[in-house]
């Protein structure tokens, strides 16, 4: 019963927390909402016997992520006062590109639980929290096995990302604004 | 037995001439080459003609190929019959004769050494002409003979318009009223003339096409000549060609080539263009727009008359007809002394042309060969005449101020005045045979057929009336009675011994005995009761017109000068009426050069390009103005505006917002996705 | 519903929608560079959460690719983001703002 | 099966080379940085021999070295040499040049790896290698506000559009329980409902941004004109050589059955083919920014690639868009370091400030002229037999095959070429036609940059004289 | 491998324009000797044809290019391609004469008209469809530039418009060449147009987009010739091009490039859809008429001499549309015939409207008067060309225009109807050509400071005394051209009336 209103917090924590951060006019409020919605997420990753997964999640989205955000929202003119309104058009347009996209999201997953072939709707022997060692280990023998490459793409990713984002903001550091 | 090389000799001879006097490098020299040159040809014209007129032959020349088109082929050749030969020797005479006489008339203008290369180019033309032996031969001439009227009218190229010459407003006569005196110059009169003759070439054109059509589907090989068009009449039709029956494609055809006949011989409609090229050398116009080239068109009709149908012919009947009258009732108000000629000249080629109406069987083609022969002669007498009374009257042209001029000039005043009488058709006197012929063709074929053929005769015998007033007025104006302006004739004389032989040279020529049997026989005129008959009618109506119209004009402008003032009062509107040229000049000037000519090329032009300030502002420089749409170029670039609006309302979107980018490839996406895929 | 709870995919499935379409609406209408980095955040999550489901709730047992597609998720989503900020300062250095309705010198 | 090590040995090169270069970065001195852009250009050179002799096989269903990416690296690694030299000639007293070897090389890696693609993870990951390193060129101009702007505009869109591409993957995942595309195309070819293909379309999202496809091009514009042109030669080509190769093969092993239509992918590429070619012709009009015309016009290209593939199966189509690529790509870059050389003179690559080009740099200026040309389609240029090509798989498809679809996006790709010809013209009449006052002299050009100047060139040249070309190309396919 | 004449024709101009780079003063002396390769050849195969007429192709020669393509670099002649490269070879010559003094980059600009050169005559010679089309196509590119670089004020438009409107008109062929491509069976593909010819029924079977393929195609090539021509209504671009040119190119463009219209029609579409010619030859006729009527009013409303020449070319190619469609020898031999005498007779009065440029600085026809007098050699001259355009006999311009009338008037349905109606033309181009005539150079003088104008000189009577000389000999004796053209006009007529149902 507990778990069922764990589970229930963590949806209702994660739709709420995207919502408001997709919603709220102060962005400071909206990083704090996108926290919370991490947070519900790392929540659900639990549920789905993904430990190590809602490890990563508070630790590098929530620790990393969005510390950086919040950080970055210190580069906003208005981090806290009152936000410019985006043009009404635009309003309009995100809108209904949003509710589309949640039609397509939503008609995808009804596909998927209604014809996919090898999936099940329901976990097989609920009730039981994860084995954190167990999924763990497997991710790792799978990274290490044939997931090699992209275990070593990703570590190039890093570097890459690295690279870029130093050298930009080195090099804008020491140049201010050259062209009006 | 005719020479092989006689008829090319003499088609090349002037061509020779032309070729030769445009390296000679003073006028004199060329003059006296050119003359030279063509008093051969003369003598080689003369030759053919004895060898071909008395025994009535057609002698068929050397004939090649000049285009070879599949099908049928358009040859050149040359071809000697007895009108032909005559024409040939007639042309010649005259050319030699206007050449020396205008060694005299140009004496000292510094343009004269172009006259003689300009001029044989032109009697080569002519040539062509007459001795071709096709139809398309003959176009061919018809358009190089365009050319030498061209550059002759425009010899004096520099001489501004009327309306700017002082020379021209000192000198003019008061009478004519219709004369558009700022397009009146050498430049507009040769291009005028060879526009309007263009009009009728585009109908040469079309019954060239058309007899060519009806040829090829004969089955000619060489369609257009002579004896192959002999044949088509004479049922080498086709059946229908183009939903039309053989005859009424022969119709067309026939009216076609009239309507270059009426452009070159200057009939109504087309007849404006004649006074006009009065701009030229007198010299010049006495040969060719009065003696030969103009009377081309009546000389091409008769050698078509074989191929003529009733419906063709009717309308050259009327065509000439009514030419004839409207002409000489201009040439009756008209006060410039080359201005009467010029529409009588307009006016007696509408007399041959009512005897070529009349048909073969009426004796219409003889009638009007022999007038045009006729004619060719005094005409040019007259010409050379009045180029010497302006010569001789500081290029005074008005018959106001003229007069008494025969103490002065008395060569110059017999010699017109045998002309004057000859072209009024007096006894003895070469027009009055002629005429008579004329008259008589036409009188026998209203005759014949009734009715509405009637119409040329009646138009002709009134036509007839006034030619003989107006042309006694034009003598008696010139060189009877006294002196009225003192200062313009006081110097007047004769021409200088060898012009002054070229008039009497001519002189004869206006004699009815030079002519009258040997000529209806050469051109084996019909000698029927009828004919006979008619004769006799026409020679008692002539007569009675002449005796009328003549004395008429002598008791008016010679002894009670007032009455012509009065006449003129009581017949206001006609009088009127002719003096403004019947309107005619006006309306062509109004609906075709600045109507159809310049205003719709301006609208064209408009509606092709835009106004011209689009094409100023084309590199951006001015805004856009929508009327220039209207032009098929603004339409043109209308699409490429279009494309660029286009391209626009594409751009707005990309308007460097990141959010808007995404909402719309996500709505695109997502749309493509669910109306494609998802449902 | 029987089909909602934390023993279905259904769930799972609809908050990711959820998270995806907040994303969207998110990047759409924020002014604020930030906030379209907070929407893509969200779709991040939404595509982390339905892979880890989707290998949760398979017939034959977990797949672990799920999860492990998951994980490069995060940590793309931990690169992008850093550059992502990197490049925000340097428009933030540039024209001393990221209101992305201001800096719009790039446009037809 | 070969070894896994020796198959991707050209992509251990780079990954090496990357690392080679950041170690030298901090070994030399500031100032004498600039060496290490020959480190950059050999380790490329190696890559490619390497690729030469490496062989063909799979590796862990994640990358498949098969006749595509054999093609492709080629492509990748003398794309990404040619802007190495550029660069090299241009940041000669940069100190940030070795992080900027370092980010072209890891682009070059991330292309490999995407090329070489076979499983939605790569997949994903070399095109998010591919972009970080973008993002970070885009806005390399240091304190340009216009780099930047670039940089943060195509770190943005970029980040949605493989936002869009996972969500898509996910579902994939989810709906065949496989990542790999063998394992995809297994299950898809069973009895699956067709509704399948939108979770696969919407996992191409991040190649059709990639390859800047309507509706995922709108970045193109913005960041072309913003970012450096050497940078945009790079990000113009060197991914779209990638997004190709791995958009065949995803296509051909994962999509069942054939292309046609109604409702499938053949369908859903030629409409994106149409609506790019419309939208980049159109709109290139109005444009009065030479990159931002290169811009749409890439837009453009990447419209008649993917019409050539709406025209699979078949090794012919692919040849047709392989040609098509290698055409496009040396006339772009040709026409980018053009640009770059005036970017950098005048301060801007806005029509209005080419003026009197041809006067100051009658040779580049041509040169200018002859990739415009070459993109516009003109023969006997490389850009006409590309067009050819891509026109006769379009007209193929359309008569022979039934796809009529194709001979309409075939007559929109001929309208497209008439209109965008306008485009190219503006630059052409900005450059060439339109005069100026007299300009200083200007300084010689740097050799490098003429060096790739003459090869590309002559490759536009050679390779428009090369009818053979599709034969060759569909003849190294012909294994598959 | 032995390179025979034909390909010479395009390699010289190439290589010599390659030499024209050099140096600016010898540039003009390189440009010269590469327009009189191709004049020698074209002369040396028309003399060939007038000797022993006959409608094979000659001096053959193949290359091969592409085997799995079916291209190659076929080239040939026959009697109308041999008129053609003799006269695009005259005309650079004398083009190049005309642009002797050129100050402005001498070395490009001669370069650039070689270019050109090579481009026209490849399209002349070439047997091989897909090099015709790139021949087509890439003589734009030399012609934007030169347009572009040494054009009058509005070039930068007019050199934009000449280049885009001329591509969206040729783009559809490119379509046409493939969709053709594809329809051979394979292992049968070529671009051989020879074989291609043959191949008639193929396209009148291969459905194309619900039409038949030959039907697209006749289209394709319609569209791209008429614009080329140019037929009215696709004409716009003619004036544009044409007032801002320089001089020479004016006369290229006059004399050359739009023959290449009529050329694509007599080499490709008549041939290769003969089906489709005798069902729609009727539209061609009357598009020829129209535009022979319409340019010439419009070309009476012109002020500007250039302008006015340039509509008169439009006027003068109808001729050449409606002798084609006639589908007469006569026609189809005269409408060839009045291509290649337009080509002298217009450039001559390129060329002379350029003179009084030179001199008076404008071109404005209302603006001269009377220079007659100071300028007898010129006005003569102009005289001459006036004439010849206006279709005087013994002047070239008029066998052609009578030939396809001729062809009109003897041919069914509507075209004798269609010839009545172009008959007028006669009337209006001698009063357009007439007029400007007298504007220009007669009644008194307009300006005195004209009458300081210096008559020609020895470089302006070199360009114009041999076109003056062609004139007359093709207007007297026109014989031996329209014995080297009949023949491949009546084989074509033969191959398009064997498609009559």
């Amino acid at each position: 019963m507990i778990e069922l209103g764990l589970f229930w917090t963590c949806c209702l924590a994660t739709v709420a927390g995207a919502l408001g951060a997709a919603t709220v006019r102060n962005l400071f409020h909206a990083a704090l909402l996108l926290g919370l919605c991490l947070a519900g997420v790392a929540g659900l990753y639990l549920f789905l016997e993904a430990s190590y997964l809602a490890c990563l999640q508070v630790i590098v989205y929530i620790g990393g992520i969005l510390v950086l955000t919040l950080f970055a929202t210190l580069f906003s003119s208005d981090i806290m006062g009152a936000v410019q309104r985006t043009p009404l058009l635009l309003r309009i347009a995100g809108l209904a590109a949003s509710a589309l996209a949640a039609l397509v999201a939503g008609r995808l997953a009804q596909i998927a639980i209604a014809h996919a072939a090898n999936l099940g709707q329901t976990r097989s022997q609920p009730g039981t929290l994860p084995d954190v060692i167990d999924g763990t280990q497997a991710i790792g023998d799978l990274l290490v096995g044939s997931w090699l490459i992209p275990f070593l793409v990703a570590g190039m990713l890093l570097t890459a990302a690295l690279v870029g984002a130093v050298s930009i903001v080195k090099r804008y550091r020491r140049h201010g604004a050259s062209r009006a | 037995m005719i020479p092989t090389w006689l008829t090319t000799a003499i088609l090349f001879a002037p061509l020779a001439a032309a070729v030769l006097t445009l390296l000679v490098p003073r006028a004199n020299l060329a003059h006296g080459l050119a003359a030279t040159i063509m008093a051969g040809c003369t003598a080689l014209a003369a030759w053919l003609a004895i060898l071909v007129v008395p025994h009535g032959v057609t002698y068929q020349g050397p004939h090649i190929p000049w285009l070879d088109l599949g099908g049928f082929t358009l040859g050149l050749g040359t071809f000697a019959d007895p009108m032909g030969a005559i024409m040939a020797v007639i042309v010649a005479l005259l050319a030699t004769v206007v050449l020396i006489y205008n060694s005299w008339y140009m004496n000292g203008d510094k343009l004269a050494v172009r006259f003689p290369w300009q001029f044989c180019l032109f009697v080569f033309a002519m040539l062509i002409v007459v001795l071709s032996d096709n139809l398309f031969m003959t176009f061919l001439g018809w358009e190089l003979v365009g050319l030498g009227s061209y550059l002759l009218i425009g010899f004096w190229f520099a001489k501004p318009a009327a309306s700017e010459d002082a020379d021209y407003q000192r000198l003019k006569g008061v009478g004519a009223r219709g004369v558009l005196e700022h397009r009146l110059s050498p430049a507009h009169a040769q291009l005028k003339a060879f526009v309007m003759n263009r009009v009728g070439d585009a109908g040469f054109l079309i019954g060239l096409g058309a007899f060519l059509a009806a040829g090829v589907a004969g089955g000619f090989r060489e369609p257009l000549g002579w004896s192959n068009l002999t044949q088509l009449s004479l049922g080498g039709l086709p059946g229908t060609f183009l939903g039309l029956s053989g005859n009424e494609l022969l119709t067309i055809a026939c009216l076609g080539v009239f309507c270059g006949a009426i452009g070159k011989s200057a009939q109504f409609p087309l007849h404006t263009w004649l006074p006009d090229a009065m701009q030229g050398p007198t010299t010049a116009s006495s040969i060719i727009h009065a003696a030969t080239m103009v009377a081309a068109g009546v000389f091409l009709i008769a050698r078509l008359a074989p191929v003529m149908t009733p419906e063709a012919l009717s309308v050259i009947g009327w065509t000439g007809g009514i030419t004839c009258l409207l002409a000489a009732s201009i040439a009756c108000v008209q006060w410039d002394l080359k201005a009467v000629l010029a529409y009588s000249t307009v006016s007696q080629l509408g007399l041959m042309f009512v005897a070529l109406g009349a048909g073969d069987g009426a004796g219409g083609t003889t009638a009007g060969l022999s007038h045009l022969f006729t004619h060719a002669l005094f005409k040019c007498l007259l010409f050379l005449c009045a180029g010497a009374v302006i010569h001789a009257c500081a290029n005074s042209q008005d018959l106001h101020r003229l007069g008494g001029l025969r103490k002065r000039m008395p060569i110059t005043a017999v010699c017109s005045g045998l002309a004057v009488l000859a072209i009024i058709g007096a006894p003895f006197f070469s027009g009055f045979f002629s005429k008579d012929a004329v008259l008589a063709a036409a009188l026998l074929h209203a005759e014949d057929v009734g009715g509405a053929a009637w119409g040329p005769f009646l138009l002709a015998c009134a036509g007839s009336l006034l030619t003989a007033g107006y042309m006694v007025r034009w003598w008696i104006r010139i060189f009877a009675g006294t002196e009225r302006d003192h200062t313009l004739t006081h110097h007047a004389h004769d021409p200088a011994w060898y012009a002054s032989a070229v008039l009497l040279l001519l002189a004869p020529f206006t004699c009815v005995f030079l002519w009258s049997t040997w000529l209806s026989d050469a051109l084996a005129a019909p000698h029927t009761e009828a004919h006979a008959h008619a004769h006799h009618n026409a020679m008692l109506i002539a007569s009675g017109l002449l005796v009328v119209g003549a004395g008429f004009a002598a008791v008016v402008f010679a002894w009670k000068s007032e009455l012509a003032t009065t006449l003129a009062r009581a017949l206001k509107p006609l009088h009127v009426g002719a003096s403004e040229l019947w309107g005619i000049d006006r309306l062509y000037d109004l609906v075709f050069v600045r109507g159809l000519g310049a205003g719709v090329g301006r609208l064209t032009a408009f509606l092709d390009l835009g106004s011209r300030d689009r094409l100023a502002s084309l590199e951006g420089a001015a805004p856009y103005r929508r009327s220039d749409s209207l032009s098929l170029d603004g339409l043109i670039d209308s699409i490429g505006r279009l494309c660029g609006r286009i391209g626009e309302s594409g751009a707005a979107w990309h308007d460097g917002r990141v959010g808007a980018y995404l909402a719309i490839a996500a709505i695109l996406g997502a749309l493509v996705l669910l109306m494609g895929v998802l449902w | 519903m029987h089909n909602f709870g934390p023993d279905a995919l259904a769930s799972y499935l609809a908050v990711a929608s959820v998270l995806f379409a907040a994303g969207v609406l998110a990047i759409a209408t924020r002014r604020n560079a930030i906030g379209v980095l907070i929407g893509l955040e969200l779709m991040l999550n939404a595509a982390a959460l339905q892979f880890a489901a989707y290998g949760r709730f398979r017939l034959d047992g977990m797949d672990v690719q799920g999860q492990t597609a998951a994980v490069f998720v995060i940590v793309v989503a931990a690169a992008e983001a850093a550059v992502a900020l990197a490049l925000l300062f340097a428009v933030y250095r540039t024209s001393k703002d990221i209101d992305l309705e201001r800096t719009r010198e790039l446009r037809s | 099966m070969m070894d896994p090590l020796q198959l991707l040995l050209p992509e251990g090169i780079v990954a090496i080379g990357v690392i080679a270069v950041l170690v030298a970065d901090i070994l030399l001195p500031a100032g004498r940085k600039n060496g290490v852009g020959i480190i950059g250009i050999f380790i490329c050179a190696a890559a490619l021999i390497a690729a030469a002799v490496s062989g063909r096989g799979a590796v862990h269903q994640m990358l498949s070295l098969d006749a595509l990416s054999v093609l492709a690296r080629p492509g990748i690694l003398l794309a990404t040499i040619l802007v190495l030299i550029v660069g090299r000639g241009e940041q000669q007293r940069d100190d940030g040049h070795p992080a900027w070897v370092a980010l072209m090389l890891s682009l070059a890696l991330g292309a490999l790896v995407t090329a070489a693609a076979s499983n939605m993870v790569t997949l994903y990951l070399g095109l998010e290698v591919m972009s970080l390193a973008g993002y970070a060129l885009a806005g390399w101009k240091a304190g340009d506000r216009q780099s930047a702007e670039a940089g943060m505009k195509y770190v943005l869109f970029g980040a949605a559009a493989s936002g869009l591409m996972l969500f898509g993957m996910s579902h994939i995942y989810g709906l065949t329980g496989h990542l790999d595309f063998r394992g995809i195309g297994q299950v898809l070819s069973q009895d699956m409902p067709v509704a399948v293909l939108a979770a696969l379309m919407l996992a191409s999202v991040g190649i059709a941004y990639k390859l800047a496809i309507v509706p995922f091009h709108f970045y193109a514009p913005d960041v072309y004109q913003g970012a450096p042109a050497t940078a945009v030669a790079a990000l113009g080509t060197v991914p779209k050589i990638a997004a190709t190769a791995v958009l065949v093969r995803g296509l051909l092993m994962t999509v069942p059955s054939d292309l046609a239509p109604p409702a499938s992918f053949g369908w859903a590429l030629s409409l994106a083919a149409m609506a790019s070619l419309l939208v980049a012709a159109f709109t290139a009009i109005t444009s009065r920014n030479a990159k931002r015309i290169v811009a749409f016009s890439a837009i453009g290209h990447a419209g008649t690639i993917i019409l050539a593939l709406a025209a699979l199966p078949g090794p012919a189509p692919i040849a047709a868009a392989a040609f098509y690529l290698a055409a496009y790509t040396v006339a772009n870059i040709g026409a980018l370091v053009c640009l770059s050389v005036f970017e950098n003179e005048r301060g801007s690559a806005d029509l209005s400030a080419l003026a009197g080009a041809m006067r100051q740099r009658p040779w580049l200026t041509s040169a200018l002229c002859l990739f415009l040309f070459s993109l516009a389609g003109v023969p006997p240029l490389a850009g006409f037999l590309a067009k050819w090509g891509v026109l006769r798989e379009a007209l193929h498809a359309g008569a022979q095959l039934g796809r009529s679809h194709l001979t309409v996006a075939a007559l929109v790709l001929l309208a497209s070429t008439a209109v965008s010809a306008w485009a190219y013209l503006l630059v052409v009449r900005a450059a060439v036609l339109q005069p100026a006052a007299s300009q200083p002299n200007p300084p010689r050009l740097a050799p490098g940059t003429v060096a790739v100047l003459v090869v590309c060139a002559a490759a536009t040249i050679g390779l428009g004289l090369w009818l053979d070309g599709f034969a060759v190309i569909a003849r190294s396919l012909g294994g598959r | 491998m032995v390179i025979g004449p034909l390909t010479w024709s395009v390699l010289a101009p190439l290589a010599f324009g390659a030499l024209c780079l050099a140096k600016d003063r010898s540039a003009r002396w390189f440009a010269l000797l590469g327009s009189l390769v191709p004049l020698a050849v074209g002369l040396a195969a028309l003399g060939d044809f007038a000797r022993h007429p006959g409608s094979d192709f000659r001096l053959l020669e193949t290359f091969p290019w592409s085997v799995a393509l079916g291209a190659s670099w076929t080239v040939g002649v026959d009697g109308i391609s041999a008129a053609m490269l003799a006269l695009s070879g005259l005309v650079v010559a004398i083009a190049t004469i005309s642009g002797w003094n050129q100050q402005r980059s001498p070395r490009a600009y001669h370069a650039l008209t070689m270019l050109l050169l090579a481009a026209m005559n490849g399209v002349f010679v070439t047997l091989d469809l897909l090099v015709f089309y790139v021949c087509w196509e890439v003589m734009l590119v030399p012609m934007l530039l030169l347009i572009g670089l040494w054009g009058g004020d509005q070039r930068r438009y007019a050199a934009m418009k000449f280049f885009v409107y001329t591509l969206a008109g040729s783009v559809l062929m490119l379509a046409m060449l493939i969709a053709m491509w594809n329809a051979l069976p394979d292992g049968q593909r070529t671009f051989d147009l020879r074989v291609l010819t043959t191949q008639w029924k193929l396209w009148e079977s291969t459905a194309f987009l619900g039409i038949p393929l030959a039907a697209f195609g006749f289209l394709a090539v319609l569209l791209a010739a008429l614009v080329k021509v140019p037929a009215v209504p696709l004409h716009t671009w003619l004036p544009h091009a044409h007032v801002q040119a320089p001089t020479a190119i004016s006369v290229i463009l006059a004399g050359i490039l739009l023959k290449l219209g009529v050329y694509a029609l007599y080499r490709l579409a008549w041939p290769l859809f003969p089906a489709q010619a005798l069902h729609w030859g009727w539209l061609i006729g009357l598009i020829g008429v129209i535009g022979i009527l319409w340019g010439a009013w419009v070309a009476l409303g012109q002020r500007d001499l250039k302008r006015l020449v340039a509509y008169s070319s439009v006027s003068h190619m109808g001729f050449c549309l409606l002798g084609l469609a006639s589908l007469s020898v006569a026609g189809a031999t005269g409408g060839m015939v009045q291509a290649v005498t337009h080509g002298l007779s217009s450039s001559l009065l390129f060329l002379l409207v350029g003179v009084i440029y030179d001199r008076a600085h404008h071109r404005n026809v209302d603006g001269f008067g009377g220079l007659a007098a100071p300028m007898p050699r010129f006005a003569w001259i102009l005289l001459i060309a006036c004439l010849a355009g206006a279709g005087l006999p013994g002047l070239a311009g008029f066998p052609g225009e009578v030939m396809a009338l001729f062809g009109s008037f003897t041919a069914g349905g509507y075209f004798p109807w269609f010839a009545v109606i172009a008959t007028l033309s006669v009337i209006l181009s001698a009063a357009y050509l007439l007029w400007m005539l007298k504007r220009v150079a007669y009644g008194p003088l307009l300006h005195p400071e004209h009458a300081a104008f210096p008559d020609l000189d020895a470089r302006e009577l070199a360009m114009t005394v041999p076109l003056v000389a062609l004139i007359v000999l093709i207007g007297v004796w026109p014989g031996p051209l329209v014995d080297a053209l009949r023949p491949s006009c009546e084989a074509l007529l033969t191959h398009v009336r064997g498609a009559m149902p």
